[in-house]
């Protein structure tokens, strides 16, 4: 899973993060953690009684703040955009061009393709969450420069489904 | 048998409120309102009130819609909490005539106390020493002038209303006292729909010290002994104490700040729970301040360190039954407690900072009380206190108490929003606080907090992201899908 | 300077322990056993060790396995908690001889006062009544006839190492003396890793009540005061309160009993927490039992009406630090403390029901202290203690307490496993109970659970159902799929 | 959504359970449920704080016990089996030749079709579940009855996928 991060400052840091398979005699999870060749750490990480811990040796763990919000974790002082798997155009600001997901779910319909001329306000995608159909629109006029989603696909917040050019 | 109660407020006391009164068997009923509809007071209550609107003039300030709930859903007896309607004259008289029981003391005391002109009055017939300042309302800047030429300078303008600081403002001299004047009746209006003002003097280097009443119907009335709140930041309480590490153990001054409490309580043959604010000089010379006619935000720490449980007595009171207290001798003090005040502000600015508390956490060792109104998804709203948790210690001594605080506040983690937790754990450590010396105008004598360590590393981002796929893991392990 | 102090145990104990060590500002230490991997209290500790196992005899009584682990962790302090090895000499010494620091009493301590036997004549020499019996260890069923021959039946026969009431049964003729001996032995064996036996005279409706102590490195013995026991099933505690409202405002009995217990922990020299337990006849004489030479499940009652941190303090006397409490004046009663102990055990067959906790929740009033290992999930195992959690009520009387403890037991909610929560509701409000009249016979006396109210409407199927779709709604609104 | 309880002693409650669309100015869910014609019952639920309540007037409210457990619910004396969607032949005791999702996944293959001959043993779904994915095979001989899932399809915990016939 490729992960990027952009924080407020929109310095960018972005990582491929692999959660190895859990082995039944394990408790935890193994993670590695890869930045570019030759950086690759391993973590191990553990969920108990709700809460989530990391540690590097199996020995020393510390808990892991539990965020519950998915597409931005926000520190103290320090807004961050955090993006899974899809690494999305315009970044941080996913603009009206931009079809990000606001919240989880299931692509039930795709009504437009590659290179297709779309004017604003144009369904484009019906998405499926909390049991209701929602219809994407366009925001903008313009021409579909890619489609990142089939249907039944299932999507987190935050994932570009759409790019639209003017 | 068992009574409905509104618990006509919100956040961290309308939990503690309602915990109260499903205590003692009654029914706690809650009200929400449209900016707040995910209030979590609403778990403790069993019947949920909306109050339609997003601000509080429409909704916690207004009366008649409030008295409208009240009958609509045959409400018997109504607590106030504090701020908001808390020490209305109006509200509690309105009650009063309905034959609603308004747990608070009778609505003459409140106008006699709760208003700082009159109770100014009734503590210097009673003898009991005061400030000296204006005897009534201010109505004009030159009024307020003139008061002030006769007390000289510094002065202090404040609301008559007033209370927690809100409505208040230091004057050196004239143009100040000009440049503050309308500003302040503003703000008295806003919070409190009351513009009146007052102007006393104002000492230097004192110390804010409070006596805690409790009283029933039959004249019972007991002092809990004294809070120390001094520290406080633009004549806000940040963090209180029990007892005073300045009274120490001076019992002599002890005995006499109480038992003059307890006399001016008689004065007004007060009936409910109730704070008399002194202003202590370095002598320990003490002047009247103002009495709060309600419950107040540090009611834990006397709680803790004299096991008498505050609002359910207050309750009890109201409803004329016997109080826990059989006599004065009952009250003993076992213990120090502290209490730190969590604000969501700036730690830089110490700006109230609105937001969404993203995630949340603590252990705390043992001898911890957390009065919060805090989960994940929590959003801390402008139109409402900043203070969203009290996180209150208490220990054997002083010493054990300061102990447990610094593990406590470390091991308290809330994240999305601006806290002002890294400025109570300087001050936990400083030295003057850690030695107990301290006025009113400490915080603006201690360095304030200059910069939050912020999430800089690469490491730190890449952790938050494990820890959201570990999340999502757990959740993935429990949720069904559609 | 930090230590590292190794937690070696689990559950309720071990997060109090833990709690305490952070609170200390040292590093806690704790196992994680292959039928346990996610050991709640590993949340508190700082450093996790894996002990491969999934039998107590091969984990937590594993003094081999833990010695090793010791060293390779460079552990130097260790916490027994209760239970396991906590009475243990040999372990005790051993890591006396690595100058590893044991925090407990001196290993001659619990060798004296640990082993029954012994203690029972260091307390004849010291002038301290015991109960007649055995002096020393029984080790046939021959031996043990001629000794109930001589003090008369009933006799009550338990593990010299024992303690919580495991290992312990009444026999009332030589045929159930001959019955009990070898289960006994087993139970011991198992338990506590020795089979040591004691015979001894049975006393007729009594109290159990004990003393707890507190004492350094320095020869500073103190008391805290007492604690009333006899709410037991099965020589087991399930009730605690202290102080105890049998020696009630009986200042001269409650002085005796304290001021006996520590006269018998000075005869030892004893250097920290421990508990010296008595047997109250109903003319309130008292003969010594025996001494737990470790912290007890029922310590907190005691923290709470006293604010004496008993753990931390214990930490502290092991590392030769100063207590909290300078001389016995600074130990004083305020209020009243109930425990209640939260077991996992079916309501009607009162025999422990491991299982997995689905759902947990509550609402407390305020005064509530619940120490507890629980977490929606946590799997109660067979080989672990069934005592779950402790739910601790304090108020500023015994009235106070009780009122305050039926609506703590009626909000707790531990679904998916059985609990003795009905049992603790009945006797809550049990009129013998609240009248505080109970010998340790009581829950014989009492009518048991019969029948828990069963899931049995459509209506609440469905409304089972409804809280499932609910969680799915949540869940999906914050969890992302792959 | 079709609901079917079955509780330890085999009495079966089965009811259909209709969550309505959420209006942006309700906080709360409304759902209906519906026992058989005529019999049907409007509940409001709220989550607040992470805790579910339950009204039917939507003044009363009171908590419903969280439970974390998705494919069986057991209370303190009574043990009992919850369906979501598709109804199990079988009820309770699934057996070996329904094949039943023992965790919530995603259907990644189908390797069978109705009329298949299957031996025990062999594999028939590729469910992915927990990053892994998990081979679903036939615990007897026989013909594939019917086949309730297709490739995409997210499943829960409890659901029937494949039914044979010996």
């Amino acid at each position: 899973m490729k992960y990027y991060i952009i924080n407020a400052e929109g310095r960018e840091v972005s990582f491929d993060l692999s959660v190895l398979p859990k082995s039944n005699s394990e408790s935890f999870r193994k993670v590695l953690v890869s930045q570019g060749q030759g950086d690759e750490k391993e973590y191990l990480l553990k969920n108990l009684a709700g809460k989530i811990f990391v540690s590097e040796d199996q020995t020393t763990w510390k808990k892991l703040p539990k965020t519950k919000v998915a597409e931005s974790l926000v520190n103290i002082n320090d807004a961050i955009k955090v993006y899974r798997g899809y690494k999305p155009s315009g970044l941080g600001q996913a603009n009206a061009g931009n079809l990000v997901t606001d919240m989880p779910g299931k692509i039930v319909k795709v009504l437009t393709s590659e290179g297709a001329v779309v004017s604003e306000g144009d369904t484009l995608v019906i998405l499926e969450a909390m049991k209701m159909e929602n219809e994407i629109k366009s925001g903008i006029d313009g021409v579909v420069k890619s489609v990142h989603v089939e249907e039944g696909q299932v999507l987190e917040s935050g994932y570009l489904m759409i790019e639209i050019e003017e | 048998m068992s009574k409905r109660v509104l618990v006509c407020n919100r956040g961290e006391i309308a939990i503690r409120v309602a915990k109260a009164v499903k205590e003692l068997g009654h029914i706690p009923v809650g009200f929400w309102t449209d900016n707040e509809p995910n209030a979590p007071h609403l778990e403790y209550c069993d019947i949920w009130v909306h109050l339609p609107g997003s601000d509080n003039t429409s909704t916690y300030l207004n009366m008649d819609l409030i008295l409208s709930k009240i009958d609509e859903y045959k409400i018997e007896a109504v607590h106030p909490g504090y701020g908001f309607l808390s020490e209305n004259t109006v509200f509690a008289k309105k009650l009063e005539d309905k034959g609603i029981i308004f747990i608070g003391p009778h609505a003459e005391a409140i106008e006699k106390m709760g208003d700082k002109a009159v109770s100014k009055q009734v503590a210097k017939d009673a003898g009991v020493p005061v400030v000296p300042g204006s005897v009534g309302e201010v109505d004009s800047i030159e009024e307020a002038k003139k008061i002030a030429a006769d007390i000289k300078y510094p002065v202090l303008l404040k609301a008559v209303a007033g209370g927690g600081g809100k409505g208040m403002r230091v004057c050196n001299d004239d143009k100040e006292l000009e440049k503050n004047f309308e500003p302040v009746r503003r703000e008295a209006l806003s919070s409190f729909g009351n513009p009146g003002l007052l102007v006393e003097k104002f000492i230097v280097n004192p110390h804010h010290i409070e006596v805690q009443i409790i009283a029933d119907k039959k004249g019972n009335v007991f002092h809990c002994f004294e809070r120390e709140c001094s520290v406080q930041r633009r004549h806000q309480k940040i963090i209180e104490e029990a007892p005073s590490p300045f009274i120490a153990d001076d019992e002599e001054v002890r005995q006499k700040i109480c038992e003059t409490a307890v006399q001016l309580a008689k004065e007004v043959s007060y009936d409910s729970a109730g704070t008399v604010e002194f202003i202590m000089g370095e002598d320990k010379s003490f002047y009247f301040l103002e009495m709060n006619t309600r419950i107040q935000v540090e009611h834990p720490i006397t709680e803790e360190i004299t096991r008498v449980d505050l609002v359910a007595n207050m309750i009890k009171a109201a409803f004329g039954e016997p109080l826990d207290i059989k006599s004065q001798d009952d009250v003993k003090i076992l213990g120090h407690a502290i209490e730190y005040r969590i604000c969501a502000e700036d730690p830089v600015t110490l700006l109230p900072a609105p937001g969404k508390v993203e995630s949340f956490d603590y252990t705390f060792p043992q001898g911890v009380r957390f009065d919060h109104c805090i989960y994940p998804g929590f959003e801390v709203r402008p139109e409402f206190d900043p203070m969203i948790g009290k996180l209150i210690i208490v220990g054997l001594s002083r010493d054990v108490a300061l102990r447990k605080a610094e593990v406590a506040l470390h091991n308290l983690h809330l994240d999305g929003i601006k806290t002002n937790k890294a400025l109570h754990e300087i001050i936990t450590k400083e030295e003057n606080f850690v030695a107990g010396k301290y006025s009113t105008h400490y915080i603006s004598e201690i360095k304030p907090v200059e910069r939050v360590e912020t999430l800089k590393s690469d490491e730190a981002l890449i952790l938050k992201a494990l820890s959201m796929e570990m999340n999502y893991m757990r959740d993935g392990n429990e949720v069904l899908h559609y």
